[in-house]
């Protein structure tokens, strides 16, 4: 759906990366975790395009002053990279947003029995925590968060809270192990326990190796991507990742923002 | 009083003049949540050909200051999925549906051209000669007058249904291609597609685009269309219709002053899918506000 | 360790690439106040004919998205009172100051050639055979190789002086211009100039330019700018300067990597009067941080 | 000088009319009366070009808190009209923008014996309220302002506090007499008394009846100027107006931004 949305609160919660908690109208609550909302940044052609990014959270926020009426909102965690994420990190209180979603296809929450193995990589925790909070109500679910340094490792204390054990690795060793995320899940699997379910958000580089991960494993892994997007309804084609099947006599393109961002890992076509 | 909207473009009857422009409407479905599809004037469906088309490898847009650049290379189902998938949605909406084609050769095109030629539901085709993404695509018809008039009185010859020309502006005298189309054959004449250019990411010293370049869309080149629609408006008898960043009720009114029957938008639905809505409702309602009782008073009504 | 910024071009040696595009700069003076002059690598100074010249009536600018649209129908005071109020300014700056001009005739083209060559305070000409908003002028050269090769042959004899021709984009294909212009003599290339384009006033249902078209300058037309600054570096040798839409650091290293060897600085002085020497600035920095040695090792080094 | 200037506040004073107070560089105190700046709006490129707008006043601002130092300032009087102004209304105190300034030619202040008359059409008395501070420190000042509507006459009050003489006209007859400002001015004039110069801004027309006005009774009279302005130096030639002797083979082109905005009414052509 389309709304227009008011600004909650958006603070920097680690340097570089901040939250906005922003009004939302009652059906968004139906969003499921791995969706998506593209964000029209201000009414004016700069930034021209929406931004993209993951559902955090939802919720009813209940205002401070009495008798007024609790109020549906939604997260997003975002990191400021560049024009349009630096312009929400100066945006105050009260001002409007305009909002398409939830968009895309979320991930499929598995079955209870399944152990539920989360993999995220900087700001690609974001659309996870919404994920945990669902998952933990049915299955055991450990985190492994991975970044360049401390700064990058998000929102722990909130998956924590969850009941999820969380596993940090950081490539300079300023928090948890030293290295790559993908290592500490290797070791974890290699001692191979019962039914186990992967999800995975984060960088490409990354995405690939859990994909592969879990390919050799023989271990059903839901990987959420991000692709270049104008539209985010799956009418510009601008977005699409090759699927497994992908040759340019064949196109087997998925559209990320319609079919996707959550693909199962063996249906797309990883490339070299 | 309520205003009279309608316009007939090529023997096409529509409630309003405000089109959605080819790939960038997908195939109407796409935005049946956003819009209320029978509000709209009429559709103009994602470019198709024969067989289903890859198109480019991604990155395949880029955001441009006021606009964007896209290489999609014209990925589509290709028309026998269009026919099986695609055309049942379009018959149950009441809006005209316009098909945009092309192909690689006169012959591709003329085959397309007959084949949709036979669908009830089409109400008209749109022929891409312009799209500037695919090498060696449609760019050389829709640059040379010569070409570009073979392809039309060939498709011309194909088909029975309202054939619209869609002209590139990425040529040194637009009016030239106009003339030519018309004669030709041609029923009305759109324009413009999309302007050649191109992004740098200087971090990796490469072009933004695979496909290196791009067309550019949005607001940034509607000063260009504008003018090349009053030009074409002054030299040629067909309906003209108008694109090229509109992205408010103001901007398609200025190109139906400027000559325009009708307008196209384009890349605004993805900056709010109901765009073309908002932007016939708002048409609507200038011109209840100025008392101009029938929009066809405004057409080239340029002082 | 300090980057070398400094480039030559057409034998003009520039302390950096950042020179300031015509019409866009006055005569310098204006800017004194703003920017050190001698942080920039040269000023072009506005378009000169042999007699003054009045330009359009008003309005003769408007804003687009993006962009700006102007008409000024190239007004100048006229190549004597250049030389007795203006040159004397140019003498006293340490910045090479190289002279656009134009005619309506090959001869005048050639009479304006000759009589600047004879001024020793300038350090080159920039032909200017596409500025599209006199009716009568330059535009005719820029849009036909023929024409531009002859002015630009005929000018080539006149003058000993650096010979850069700016080119139009209003052509189907910009490097058939770009070829006919090296191969009649000149020294460097410089593009682009501005598109022409059109704005309307809805509420009055008129033009908003006075002269009813002008041309379109800014962000809004870099993509366009960088693809056929693109285009032409694959297939000229002479040097090549990047115009359009340049408005910091990394949009002029940008076109350098496509292949430019020095830039200039248009529209971007009108919303920031210091921005040519803010870009010579940014630029250095950034070959700085990235330890670039020498800004000449970048032209072209798009992958 | 170009500078970046911090909003102090930024208020409607009266619907449509606003009002922004804003930091400046200790030299801008030196500020003439008729001399404006350009202001933009933002950082992006929506709106492109700057704004032009007359200085309305100049002083010194004390902030509350004790200790902190005295910082001059200068205000601008605006009317919101279209996307640049509406943005402007949209500021907040401590919102920074990027100025430029003083720019152009401002009022001749004339000798102490005259008698100065004022005339203003709606914002067009923006410029006049600091010529007026001046004005009065030497002579007897009337001011006649005109507009369409109640609403369209400001800062009256301002005026009357500086011992300014104050005739109203509005074309609605909701304030002061019913009809034109220029009719009002005839007929003070027509009782000729003695040496007067006379300062005016306004829209075009009144300024034309104005210095037509001023030429039968042979007054000098200086009137201040809008055009479509890019640079506000003197590069760009948008700005022009023809002067007195214009005509296409011997153009006589005023750069308002640099000659003006402030010319006297003889010099210029004012057409049909
Ligand atoms: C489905 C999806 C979900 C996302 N979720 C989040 C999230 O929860 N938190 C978060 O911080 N970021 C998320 N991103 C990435 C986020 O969209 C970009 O960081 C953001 O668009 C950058 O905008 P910008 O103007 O600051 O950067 P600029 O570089 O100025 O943007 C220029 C253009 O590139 C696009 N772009 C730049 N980086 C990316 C990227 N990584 N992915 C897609 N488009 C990009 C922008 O949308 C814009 O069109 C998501 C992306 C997608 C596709
Ligand atoms: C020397 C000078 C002094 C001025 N002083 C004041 C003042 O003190 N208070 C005030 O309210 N207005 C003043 N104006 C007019 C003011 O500049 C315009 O109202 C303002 O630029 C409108 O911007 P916008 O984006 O809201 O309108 P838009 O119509 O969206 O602007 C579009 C373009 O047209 C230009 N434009 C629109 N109207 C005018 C106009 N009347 N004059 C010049 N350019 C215009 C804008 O600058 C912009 O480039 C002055 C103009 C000039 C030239
Ligand atoms: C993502 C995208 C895809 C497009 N695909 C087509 C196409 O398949 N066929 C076509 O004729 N034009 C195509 N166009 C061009 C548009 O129909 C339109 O002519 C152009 O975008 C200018 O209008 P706008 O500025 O309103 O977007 C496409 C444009 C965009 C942005
Ligand atoms: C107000 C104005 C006046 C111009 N006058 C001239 C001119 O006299 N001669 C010329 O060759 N180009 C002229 N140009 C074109 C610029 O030099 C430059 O090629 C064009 O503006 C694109 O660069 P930009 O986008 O950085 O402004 C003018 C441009 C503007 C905006
Ligand atoms: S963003 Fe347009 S199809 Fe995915
Ligand atoms: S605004 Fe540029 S010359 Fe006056």
């Amino acid at each position: 759906m389309q709304f227009k949305s008011m600004i909650l609160s958006n603070s920097e919660v680690s340097p570089g990366y901040w939250k906005m908690r922003m009004t939302a109208p009652t059906e968004f609550s139906l969003a499921q975790p791995g969706q998506f909302v593209m964000v029209r940044v201000n009414s004016a052609i700069d930034p021209l395009l929406r931004r993209p990014f993951g559902i955090f959270d939802v919720g009813m926020h209940t205002p401070d002053y009495s008798g007024a009426a609790a109020q549906p909102y939604f997260e997003i965690l975002y990191r400021v990279v560049g024009k349009g994420t630096s312009m929400l990190a100066g945006l105050h209180e009260t001002d409007q947003l305009d909002v398409l979603g939830p968009l895309g296809k979320g991930f499929d929450l598995g079955t209870a029995a399944e152990r539920k193995i989360i993999v995220g990589g900087g700001v690609g925790l974001a659309p996870l925590y919404m994920l945990a909070r669902e998952l933990v109500k049915q299955s055991s679910v450990s985190l492994y968060a991975g970044g360049r340094t401390r700064d990058d490792i998000l929102c722990i204390t909130e998956f924590e809270r969850l009941g999820v054990e969380c596993y940090v690795a950081t490539e300079d060793g300023s928090l948890g192990k030293c290295g790559l995320v993908t290592e500490a899940l290797v070791s974890s699997l290699s001692n191979g326990n019962g039914e186990t379910s992967i999800y995975a958000c984060g960088p490409h580089g990354m995405l690939k190796a859990v994909a592969g991960i879990a390919a050799e494993h023989d271990i059903y892994c839901q990987v959420s991507l991000e692709g270049y997007m104008a539209c985010g309804v799956g009418a510009c084609l601008g977005c699409v990742t090759p699927g497994r099947n992908h040759t340019v006599d064949t196109p087997d393109f998925r559209c990320v923002c319609a079919e996707g961002p959550v693909f199962d890992g063996k249906e797309l076509g990883w490339g070299c | 009083m309520k205003p009279d909207m309608s316009v007939t473009i090529a023997g096409i009857n529509l409630r309003n003049p405000v089109m959605t422009a080819s790939g960038t409407f997908g195939y109407a479905e796409e935005f049946a949540e956003y819009v209320d599809l029978e509000t709209i004037g009429a559709f103009v469906t994602k470019g198709l050909s024969l067989k289903p088309k890859a198109g480019n490898p991604t990155p395949r847009i880029v955001e441009t200051p006021g606009g964007m650049l896209n290489a999609i290379g014209l990925q589509n189902v290709g028309i026998d999925a269009f026919i099986a998938k695609k055309v049942p949605f379009l018959r149950s909406v009441n809006t005209p549906a316009i098909v945009n084609f092309f192909g690689n050769t006169i012959d591709e095109y003329v085959e397309m051209a007959s084949r949709l030629n036979e669908i009830p539901e089409i109400a008209g085709l749109e022929i891409n000669i312009s799209c500037p993404n695919v090498k060696q695509g449609g760019i050389v018809f829709g640059t040379d007058p010569q070409c570009a008039a073979e392809v039309v009185s060939a498709c011309r010859k194909a088909t029975t249904k309202a054939l619209i020309v869609k002209l590139s502006p990425n040529v040194t005298d637009v009016t030239v291609m106009a003339r030519a189309c018309q004669d030709a054959g041609a029923d009305a004449l759109s324009l413009i597609n999309t302007l050649t250019g191109m992004a740098i990411d200087l971090e990796r010293r490469k072009p933004v685009l695979a496909n290196i370049t791009g067309g550019l869309s949005g607001p940034a080149i509607k000063p260009v269309a504008l003018r090349m629609v009053w030009q074409v408006s002054k030299c040629v008898k067909v309906p003209i219709i108008g694109i090229g960043g509109i992205m408010n009720a103001t901007d398609a009114l200025e190109f139906i002053l400027a000559g325009a029957s009708a307008v196209q938008v384009g890349t605004a639905s993805f900056i709010n899918p109901s765009a073309a809505q908002e932007i016939a409702a708002g048409m609507e309602k200038w011109l209840a506000d100025k008392g101009v009782a029938d929009i066809k008073s405004l057409i080239g009504a340029l002082e």
